[in-house]
């Protein structure tokens, strides 16, 4: 072995490997390449991406014959410099396409790169505004901030609520939500208080307090990340203001949450694309969630969900680019512009900027460690608990 | 040139210098003289600026340098030796001249470190590190040959004549005289030694328990009761 | 707004006690040793996921996890001496940076142990509220507030009467001078730096039991235990214990009269006042100056 | 002459090898660019402990200054990059104003202090939105531009221009260690007083070198961002760009001049060559064991001990 060729092999992730070099004979085999945070601070959010990515490379692989897609991925460890030296390296190794990675300054940076280049890049995982403004033609995404905003706006109409405090961290993508569902809310006549924290602080009593005495709302909502809910949700727990319900965005409602956290989640409730134990109504979702059990014998997640219909969009455009022989011309971002399908997330469609403006997450409660899709009432497989609060 | 006005000098509950005056004009040698521990060390860091008074003026040529940093001192002319030498670490016996004379006198003068050296019999030793290959004497020769790279007016000799023989001390003595008419410079000089004094200062002051108590011809001074009785109490105790 | 105000001064309080804890630590090192401990947060990190450990194992109380955390503190902290006294050359910079690198070995060895999982007791007697008229707080936090009482009553006295205690503040002060006195300085470093080791352990079991813990935690362990020992002026105890109480309670009226976001904010130009305009801390007796 | 300027010689024969043997490698021109990117920062640490005698634990306030700077300054003042960069490596320098007072602390307290500052910093970029854009990031500015038919944003482009800016900034820093000013902080070290006493005014020493260094941390943040084009508070101010030129630093041997350099990019290639391929996850333990290793048995770094070797130049290294 060579020494760049050791080095190119220990950078490419055994699993993914193991798929690429079981090709079809016959077919046409399509490179594409993917930078993932499967260490550092995002590497939870990594690994589930890598797994929906290859569940649905697989999924798709086994669906026809005429194209074999194969994916080389690179662990960017949640810094931009190491995902921009990631996407060149894909694309100097040959990837047509780029499967985006987790954060807005990551994804920014390397979809800038993939675009220089000329490739493809498609993310589920950056939902910064900054990302679709920069006019690039060959960046899309599965989901954005709006999409999280009118899963939450929809629950607070629903359940009438008159205000609501949003406890955020001042991090990028929870203070992104946080100022926009102030605005979103407050034209909607919700009165909504905004209470900013640095991600280093632990005891949030005083932040709950002041939601007790002084705001007084009946919604409370966290922008934030895992450590910060428990935190929260403890602090609520001491001083038990005179809320409602507690919500929340993204990894909340989650089954781990429960698992480790039982005391503190019964009635939580959080973004999900799903209820848990997972119920799909359509095929794709059905098979989805037997591959995932198949392969990684456990159950499908939130982030594994957004990564596998990302995959599964890019490779059908793939596929579409190929037949149509545009592959090689620069077809292939119009024929991903002209995904129009349903999946697992609703409808997908991109608009000219690359966004996915039908993105919208549904609202699930924690309720004896089940998640239960609460709103919005077209997609809810339970009544909401309201008021209904972890103590 | 230098005047002391009441200066005074505590360390925690120690007064360790005690409303000491006196004034000493150009191109004196004064001599600066006590028992161990009488003050004569701290007047010195006072007058340079390692030790800050807690009252009093210290005016050099008429300017109040009592508050002034250590460095401005050494710029504005006035130059010291410590009792035990200070070379800077690192560096060659050059190397410690040419950084005093740089920053001290603000000028870069190579012939004048050359004269130095020489005046100051290191030209040999010019090359070597200063911190780790000089003998003691040496290295006390440096300490006045760094001052002087400062281009001081004022200098303060801190007890240079220790520790060399009868002759040795004669011959350092006559060089001494030489850099006061060489430089035209104003020297208080640290000695125990009262002949030396004798010798060499057209005054001496005397100190102890950090207040003065005797200035004036040496020979006078020194014929004193009190600085009599303060030596003779020291030698006994 | 009084009621705000007495919740925030209560829980700044509490918050506080664990930070004394922490501080105390490295105000012990540096007193014995002139030596800033970096690795002191990981430590007592560690002993946080010995509680966790034990917890998740047994279902026991985290309390029950104090004599293998400090089996386990006590080792490191003893190895963290022994490769100092290694160190001949600039000590006082070069220890900094061996600890430093101390800490990396740490928080990552815990990573790979435990993964990046978020950490917190699952106790319900922990995490019960208790109220006291208008302010409340969790039994976890109370126990933590006076088990930290405990410990540094304990060790006042222990430091005050004992022949160790006047041992290690004769070293602290001279150390030419307690060698003359014939005491053995290393073996006083030594005492200190297992005593820190006591009071991580305790201190880590605590925080599990009162906040959450990840394994990124111990560099904002440090920093905050060293901002305390900077407010105390290093010299006692109960100025320790004061400066930790006076940043939990400023934090949290921080977070009460203006944002939480300018909490640390706070503490840090805190910290550099404190440092350049109050060079013996605010209960200290030594200067720091170069 | 020749022998005593080796390593340097050897070092720039690497430099300009590296792109025609990885040129067409993407990623390992990437790697290199990083590399030399965290090459200058820890040049500007060892800088600073070397001839100011001060450690800092807070480098990343000057990279994420500078960083900040140059981005919006060439976005919304419309400064061309290679000015906006100067401005970066300026601003960052007024920065360190700030951080004067620090400098009558002693060892440790400085190099916590300076930390402190990191943190404040990184706060205030984060309250400050309006300007930075918050903790939403910061993405829309230019990159780096083409001069003369060269693409400096191309991995090419911008590791030529970066072994440039280390290049000078290495030259910079041999002729400040060679002036006066050097020889006085060399004294400085270990005797103070003798020095201060001769009339170097050591506060102001010290604090040329931090602004010196503060500089050059600044420069390459402005580089940096201008390479990643996308900028958030706690990207800029991460503590990785305090950490790595420390190891980078103590690794090469931080009392040579070239030692930080080489340190660097060795390091930063080892670390994502090797140790990334060893222990996927916290594979900074590595790091973590090199540098205790480092600082016990080799005080000096790999490229002291071999310098010290080599032309038996000496007291540097005390």
């Amino acid at each position: 072995m060579t020494r760049r060729n050791f080095l190119t092999s220990t950078l490419i992730a055994g699993f993914a490997a193991s798929f690429a070099w079981s090709p079809v004979a016959s077919a046409e085999e399509i490179q594409v390449g993917s930078h993932m945070p499967l260490t550092g601070s995002l590497a939870r959010s990594g690994q589930s991406f890598r797994e929906g990515m290859l569940v649905a490379v697989k999924m798709y692989n086994d669906s026809q014959t005429k194209h074999q897609i194969k994916v080389t991925l690179i662990d960017d460890e949640t810094q931009p410099a190491k995902a921009v030296g990631a996407v060149e390296k894909l694309a100097s190794d040959g990837a047509v396409a780029i499967l985006g990675g987790y954060g807005s300054n990551i994804v920014g940076p390397a979809s800038d790169t993939a675009n220089r280049l000329g490739k493809v890049y498609i993310t589920a995982g950056a939902v910064s505004e900054e990302l679709v403004q920069r006019g690039n033609k060959n960046f899309f995404r599965i989901n954005n901030n709006a999409g999280y905003l009118r899963g939450f706006e929809g629950m607070v109409e629903e359940l009438k609520a008159q205000s609501v405090s949003i406890v955020a961290s001042t991090r990028e993508a929870p203070m992104l939500l946080a100022k926009g569902l102030e605005e979103s809310l407050a034209k909607k006549n919700v009165k909504v208080t905004l209470h900013p924290f640095d991600p280093a602080i632990t005891d949030f009593k005083p932040i709950i307090n002041k939601v007790k005495l002084q705001d007084k709302s009946e919604i409370i909502f966290m922008s934030a990340y895992e450590n910060d809910y428990v935190g929260i949700i403890r602090a609520a727990k001491v001083l038990k203001p005179g809320v409602k319900l507690i919500s929340g965005a993204w990894s909340l409602a989650i089954p781990k949450m429960y698992q480790d956290f039982p005391d503190l989640m019964q009635n939580v409730v959080g973004t999900t694309p799903l209820p848990y134990p997972v119920d799909m109504k359509d095929a794709e979702g059905q098979a989805f969630v037997a591959a995932f059990k198949t392969m990684f014998n456990k159950d499908i997640d939130y982030a594994a969900t957004l990564s596998f219909v990302k995959t599964m969009v890019l490779c059908e455009a793939l596929g579409r680019a190929a037949d149509a022989g545009t592959l090689k011309t620069g077809g292939l971002a119009d024929e991903v512009r002209k995904t129009k399908r349903s999946s697992v997330l609703g409808p997908i469609a991109f608009n000219e900027t690359g966004d996915n403006p039908n993105f919208t997450l549904a609202m699930g409660q924690h309720r004896e460690g089940k998640i239960v899709l609460v709103s919005p009432a077209e997609q809810a497989t339970g009544k909401i608990a309201y008021p209904g609060l972890p103590w | 040139m230098l005047r002391l006005e009441d200066v005074t000098v505590r360390f925690g509950g120690l007064v360790a210098l005690k409303d000491v005056s006196f004034a000493m004009g150009a191109g004196e040698i004064l001599g600066l003289v006590g028992p161990n521990g009488a003050g004569k060390t701290t007047l010195f860091n006072t007058i340079s600026g390692l030790v800050r008074p807690r009252s009093g003026n210290i005016l050099f040529e008429e300017r109040e340098i009592g508050g002034m940093a250590l460095h401005a001192r050494a710029r504005l002319g006035l130059g010291r030796t410590f009792q035990i030498p200070q070379p800077m670490h690192h560096l060659t016996v050059r190397e410690n001249l040419t950084v005093a004379q740089v920053f001290g006198a603000g000028k870069s003068d190579p012939a004048r470190i050359d004269e130095i050296l020489q005046v100051m019999e290191l030209a040999e030793h010019a090359e070597r590190d200063a911190a780790t290959e000089l003998a003691l004497q040496e290295l006390k020769r440096l300490e006045i040959a760094k001052a002087l790279a400062t281009n001081p007016r004022l200098l303060l000799l801190d007890e240079v004549l220790a520790g060399l023989e009868s002759q040795a001390k004669r011959r350092f003595i006559a060089k001494l005289r030489e850099l006061h008419q060489r430089y035209g410079l104003t020297i208080v000089i640290v000695e125990h030694d009262i002949e030396t004094i004798s010798t060499l200062c057209s005054r001496a002051v005397v100190l102890n328990f950090g207040q003065v108590i005797a200035d004036g011809a040496p020979d006078d001074v020194f014929r004193n009761p009190a600085v009599v009785e303060s030596y003779t109490g020291t030698a006994d105790a | 707004m009084l009621e705000l105000s007495q919740q925030a001064i209560f829980s700044g309080l509490l918050v506080g006690s664990v930070y004394a804890l922490v501080a105390l630590g490295i105000a012990l090192t540096f007193g014995a040793m002139k030596i800033i401990n970096l690795a002191h947060g990981e430590l007592v990190l560690l002993a946080a996921y010995m509680a966790y450990f034990i917890e998740s194992r047994t279902g026991w109380n985290p309390y029950a996890a104090i004599p293998l955390a400090f089996a386990i503190t006590a080792v490191v902290s003893i190895a963290v001496y022994l490769l100092i006294d290694r160190i001949k050359l600039h000590r006082e910079l070069n220890s900094l940076i061996l600890t430093f690198a101390i800490g990396i070995i740490l928080t990552n060895g815990i990573l790979l142990v435990f993964a990046s999982d978020v950490r917190s007791t699952n106790s319900p007697v922990l995490q019960d509220a208790l109220s006291f008229h208008t302010v409340y707080a969790m039994k976890g936090e109370l126990t933590a507030f006076v088990v930290s009482l405990a410990v540094m009553s304990a060790l006042w006295w222990w430091l005050k009467l004992s022949w160790y205690g006047r041992a290690v503040r004769a070293v602290s002060s001279n150390r030419d001078a307690a060698m003359l006195m014939g005491i053995d300085p290393r073996r006083v470093e030594l005492a200190a730096f297992l005593v820190a080791g006591i009071l991580a352990s305790v201190a880590g079991v605590a925080l599990f039991t009162m906040s959450v813990v990840q394994p990124a935690l111990g560099p904002a362990l440090t920093v905050k235990a060293f901002v305390v020992t900077v407010l105390a002026g290093v010299g006692s105890i109960p100025g320790v214990f004061c400066a930790a109480l006076l940043l939990g309670v400023t934090e949290a009226m921080t977070v009460t009269l203006a944002s939480s976001a300018l909490q640390e904010l706070v503490g840090m130009v805190l910290f550099l006042l404190v440092l350049f305009f109050m060079p013996n801390g605010l209960f200290g007796a030594r200067a720091r100056r170069g | 002459m020749v022998v005593k300027n080796l390593p340097g010689i050897l070092l720039a024969l690497a430099a300009c090898l590296i792109p025609l043997v990885y040129g067409g490698n993407g990623y390992i021109m990437g790697l290199m660019v990083s590399g030399l990117i965290v090459a200058g920062v820890a040049l500007a640490w060892a800088l600073l402990g070397n001839l100011g005698g001060m450690v800092s634990f807070g480098h990343a306030a000057f990279f994420g200054v500078g960083a900040y700077a140059s981005a919006l300054l060439s976005a919304k003042a419309g400064l061309p990059v290679p000015l906006s960069l100067l401005a970066g490596g300026a601003v960052a320098a007024l920065s360190s104003l700030a951080m004067l007072p620090a400098l009558r602390l002693s060892g440790p307290y400085f190099a916590l202090a300076i930390l402190a500052y990191a943190h404040i910093f990184k706060i205030l970029a984060t309250e400050l939105s309006w300007l930075t854009g918050g903790s939403a990031g910061f993405a829309r500015f230019p990159v780096l531009p083409t001069i003369a038919g060269i693409d400096f944003s191309s991995r090419i482009g911008s590791y030529w221009l970066l072994v440039v800016m280390v290049g000078l900034c290495l030259l910079a820093y041999r002729a400040v260690k060679a002036s006066h000013v050097g020889t006085a902080l060399r004294a400085m070290a270990e005797s103070e007083d003798a020095t201060r006493v001769v009339g170097v005014n050591a506060t102001l020493l010290k604090a040329w070198m931090l602004l010196l260094s503060a500089f050059i941390t600044g420069l390459f943040g402005a580089m940096n961002a201008h390479i990643i084009n996308f900028l958030e508070p706690d990207y800029a101010f991460s503590g990785t760009w305090s950490v790595l030129p420390i190891i980078a630093a103590i690794f090469g041997g931080y009392r040579t001049i070239l030692g930080p350099v080489a340190g660097a990019v060795a390091i930063y290639l080892f670390d994502q060559l090797v140790a990334k391929a060893i222990l996927p996850v916290g594979h900074q333990i590595i790091l973590g064991v090199l540098l205790a290793g480092m600082i016990l048995i080799a005080p000096n770094g790999l490229f002291g001990l071999f310098g010290k070797k080599k032309t038996g130049a000496a007291h540097a290294a005390a």
